[in-house]
């Protein structure tokens, strides 16, 4: 028996961990280090129709605990993606979740029917919180009703189940993952980055060109758990839970708050051997608890 | 190959204001062969502060596993890795990136070495390498001050050393620009770190010459994964951006667009 | 001249330093440390019309760099604020900025129109954004309208100006300061806690005995900075930030943002000797950054 | 008068499994008044972790201004703690409390000092100072299993001495009540340190004997200002509740309701 297996619609995962979009670009960095086919599954940086360039840099800033980032959704581009990337991706026996980003619903749709296609792309994660690009991103995440169409249209084309990736920006997170449940997302995503803000402090001017940032990392994982453990409560549909993941304690956090599976971020530029290093300490840790199966965990805080 | 590895602090000292030397022991000094080449660096266990601080290798000793690292104790990080003691043990990830290309210079021919301040460290290394080819090395380094300035010895052992400080409290005054308009040494190819600044108007003022340039951008993971180290390219080259940790630090002249 | 004053409505600082609400008890505690005359102002805890014991204990966690807290407005009651608290605070050459704090709009009146009566105390701050207790606090923080009604019906009663305390854990936090300028506000103050969670990772129930509490510390201020920066740029009364603070650079960072003053919470906790190191500290960073006095630091980051 | 000093780590070592005895020493030293008083201390300059750490002082020693604690290394800022070495420097704010009252008992008198893990130390100096005034104490002590016993014979100097392990390898296999009911020993007033459900055990046996119990609580402040470490009381007592930091950590028997 494999006691750290998860399903969840559209994917089997060996294990419930998995490096989260836009920390780990499209795999190959990572491969150099260790072999991908041991995640349990890869979110790939966010992928739009055209290639993108991103902001000016600079692009990250640190902060206590934490780290601001804009990216901008640099990417080469669907097509690319789908030609160079995910091909590449093939040699591994990993699923990939697709994340999917754009401007106008017309975007995430043509994205979507796209990318859903490729072999190996097992689910797709909607990002409607990112919180770095000017139009699009955060805008459909912040309205439920905005967010529940952009779902309903991505289902209507996708060949795979559809997960919708939270922001965590909202003064009632259930509410929006109420909205995309009853719009059709099979899964749910949390969380985005939290939008921050960091000073030099001899000019007084933002640090990150942008100006503003998306907060990740140990910081934030107290908003992550508490908004997981809220949605929980409020949808039916599975959670993998994301906010400053760095150990395997917090995987258990995570899970015993509600979540399925784990997707960890920052915590990869910290140590680039954290997936691979949580995966091993998993099972001596579910001894610890008297546990057989990972999935015992999900949702212990709640029982 | 790039590896983790806690490796142990052998020697560490202040070598001028605020500029610390030090050697770290371990295997991952097996994997790094080129001067240029950086490592990431974790100074605390602790999330406080988060993120690796990205670190050229000054000089490599294949024979004891050991490599140097100079740095600049200025923010928060680079404080706390002035602290650490001979001994203690340092989370090391590298070697990262590409490294100066020794093999575009020539025996017999004639280089110029140009430095900034903390990017003077990797010269040093680049400078040993081409010496032991037979390449001809002109140091031309700058620093803020007269307590800045390191390392002047060991690079005149290597070859004709000019030193400017910006406040000439030690050899010449100005900056490395001013001293090269004066000087024009003849040179075939030239390697700089330094500023962004610098690399800028070194860029311009020998902008059809052949030169390699070491860049700083901020990082996130120092593999490639992050896209937080990118740099804009110049119309004379094919793709779009660079990344300063997989693709550079060091670029031919006329890529980065600076 | 005092190259540290600040003139607010309601209050003439020696210097922007104040202890938030809530860290700093009534000042009895921290008297016995240093001179509470060598302060800016002084924000009280959190006074409600009834006596109040608040939540079960635990009620603090710690997280990474931040820390949780469901005190749940613990505090003895307008009466014995009035005749014990602030009669013993009139010793002190210092202006107090009264929390007030309720479950209906009614309490929120008469705790205002009584401690506004009050010798020492200069303003008021209207705390809309406890995220400790069920009824009341948030919940007026949260909804623009409500948030404006509620500051319009204490300044009527008030004699003195009403400063607004804003939640962080809203979409558009420029749409509750316009409102709340709008309900006649003379100040916000901002941030008060992200609501948070920890759990305990071998029983996978909360820490905090509450469920949630409210995060503070360096981890927020990043978001903290954030939300000044935008609502500097959307209303013109002035605000008191805070959210993170910790040392005299943080200080310049809120100042620079936009704030007017800075509160400082959790840090009284880490150093109880920060306010009066900050104070000692500002005239030297002054001179560090060219300036003569400290209000040509606001704003500066929009200039 | 409370201050925050930075103390030196004069003495560091693990006397029992886990267990840490660290003596420090500074002019903070000459504020302690009472056993049972604590300190609070940042175990880093970092901020993660972020919030002091309370620990009880186990001895004092005036003459040569220092103090001594024992702590177990448990969880992320006890095991930094354990990693001090000797001669680096501590924040240490204190002392805080009131301590246990020595005046409660009188020369002749016998008395118990019941202690549970790390619960122990304070009783240590208490016992000293009783000792001193002419009190005989009795001391009965609960550990996990033999590896974590310290202190053992510190006590036994002192006085009678009773240990209890839960697994029985080391002493009587039980808890401190299991052995007080068999005990049955004669006494005036009780001072006991340790776990929640330990002195809330102690409390109901003795229910109407005088006794004294020092109480743990999580803590913001550690001064009185946070009401982070407030406990209901009992309704023997007139104020709704007490801190622990400033009202405690030492109540007298009926107090605090458990
Ligand atoms: C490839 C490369 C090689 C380098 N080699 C050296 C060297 O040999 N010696 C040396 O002293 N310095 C070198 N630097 C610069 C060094 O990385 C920064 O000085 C250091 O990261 C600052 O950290 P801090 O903790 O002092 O500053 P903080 O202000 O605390 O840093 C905050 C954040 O900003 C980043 N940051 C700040 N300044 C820089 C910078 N100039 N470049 C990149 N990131 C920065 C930090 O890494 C950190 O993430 C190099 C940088 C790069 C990119
Ligand atoms: C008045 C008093 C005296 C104490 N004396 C001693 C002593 O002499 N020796 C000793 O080993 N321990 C003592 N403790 C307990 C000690 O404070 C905790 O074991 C310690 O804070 C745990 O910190 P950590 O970093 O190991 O755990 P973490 O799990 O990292 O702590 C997280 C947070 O919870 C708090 N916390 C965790 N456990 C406790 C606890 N039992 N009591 C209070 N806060 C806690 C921490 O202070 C911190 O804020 C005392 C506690 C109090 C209140
Ligand atoms: C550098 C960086 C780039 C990111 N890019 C994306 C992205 O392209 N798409 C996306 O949905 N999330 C992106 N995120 C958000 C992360 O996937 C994750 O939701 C967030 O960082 C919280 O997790 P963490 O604290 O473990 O990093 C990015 C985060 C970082 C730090
Ligand atoms: C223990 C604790 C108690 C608090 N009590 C109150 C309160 O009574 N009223 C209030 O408006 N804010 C209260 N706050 C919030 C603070 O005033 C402040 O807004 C917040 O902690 C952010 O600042 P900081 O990061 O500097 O702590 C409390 C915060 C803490 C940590
Ligand atoms: S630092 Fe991540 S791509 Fe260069
Ligand atoms: S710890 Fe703050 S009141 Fe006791």
């Amino acid at each position: 028996m494999n006691r750290l297996s998860i399903e969840l619609p559209g994917l089997s995962l060996k294990n419930p961990i998995m490096p989260a979009s836009g920390c780990f670009g499209f795999g190959k960095e990572y491969a150099r280090l260790y072999d991908l086919s041991k995640l349990g599954a890869i979110m790939i940086k966010a992928t739009t129709l055209e290639t993108r360039l991103g902001n000016p840099t600079p692009r990250v800033a640190e902060t206590s605990s934490g780290m601001l980032n804009a990216i901008g959704l640099q990417n080469p581009g669907l097509e690319k993606v789908l030609a160079e990337e995910l091909k590449w991706l093939e040699q591994y026996d990993v699923p990939i979740i697709a994340n999917v980003a754009g401007t106008l619903t017309e975007d995430y749709v043509e994205v979507a029917k796209h990318i859903s296609k490729s072999k190996n792309v097992h689910a797709l994660e909607l990002n409607i919180s990112c919180p770095n690009v000017k139009c699009g991103g955060i805008t459909f995440g912040t309205d439920p009703t905005v967010a529940a169409e952009l779902t309903a249209a991505v289902k209507e084309v996708s060949e795979v189940p559809v997960y919708v990736k939270l922001s965590p920006n909202v003064t009632d997170i259930g509410e929006i993952a109420r909205a995309v449940e009853a719009g059709g997302a099979d899964g749910i995503t949390m969380i985005n980055t939290l939008i921050g803000m960091r000073l030099d402090t001899r000019t007084g001017k933002p640090v990150i060109a942008n100006g503003t940032g998306g907060l990740s990392g140990p910081a934030v994982k107290p908003v992550a758990l508490r908004m997981v453990y809220e949605v929980a409560k409020q949808v039916s549909i599975p959670i993998i839970g994301m906010g400053g993941v760095a150990t395997v304690d917090d995987v258990i956090d995570f899970m015993s708050a509600g979540a399925s599976a784990v997707a960890v971020g920052t915590a990869n530029f910290v140590d680039p051997f954290v997936c691979p290093n949580i995966i091993n300490q998993l099972p001596e840790k579910l001894d610890w608890l008297g546990l057989n199966h990972v999935s015992e965990l999900v949702g212990r805080s709640h029982r | 190959m790039i590896r983790q590895e806690r490796m142990r602090i052998v020697k560490h000292k202040e070598i001028a204001h605020h500029i610390f030397e030090m050697t770290l022991a371990g295997q991952l000094v097996h994997d790094m062969y080129s001067p240029g080449q950086f490592v990431h660096i974790r100074v605390s266990d602790s999330y406080e502060p988060l993120l690796r601080r990205p670190i050229s290798i000054a000089s490599i000793n294949h024979k004891d596993s050991e490599f140097t690292m100079i740095y600049r104790a200025e923010g928060r990080g680079t404080t706390m890795l002035s602290q650490k003691q001979i001994g203690e043990e340092l989370d090391v990830l590298g070697p990262l990136g590409n490294g100066f290309p020794i093999e575009e210079a020539a025996p017999g021919e004639t280089v110029v070495l140009i430095g900034g301040g903390i990017g003077v460290p990797p010269l040093y290394e680049l400078s040993k390498r081409l010496v032991d080819k037979g390449v001809k090395p002109i140091h031309v380094l700058g620093f803020q001050s007269k307590e800045a300035v390191f390392y002047e010895d060991f690079f005149r052992e290597l070859g004709e050393t000019h030193i400017v400080t910006v406040d000439g409290s030690h050899g010449q005054q100005g900056f490395v620009t001013t001293l090269l308009a004066e000087l024009q040494p003849e040179f075939t190819s030239y390697f700089t770190c330094g500023p962004t600044g610098m690399l800028a108007a070194i860029q311009n003022m020998y902008h059809d010459r052949k030169g390699f340039l070491s860049f700083e951008e901020r990082m996130g993971c120092g593999l490639g994964a992050c896209f937080a180290c990118v740099c804009k390219t110049t119309d004379q080259t094919e793709v779009d951006y660079v990344k300063v940790c997989s693709d550079g630090p060091v670029f031919p002249a006329g890529v980065v667009s600076v």
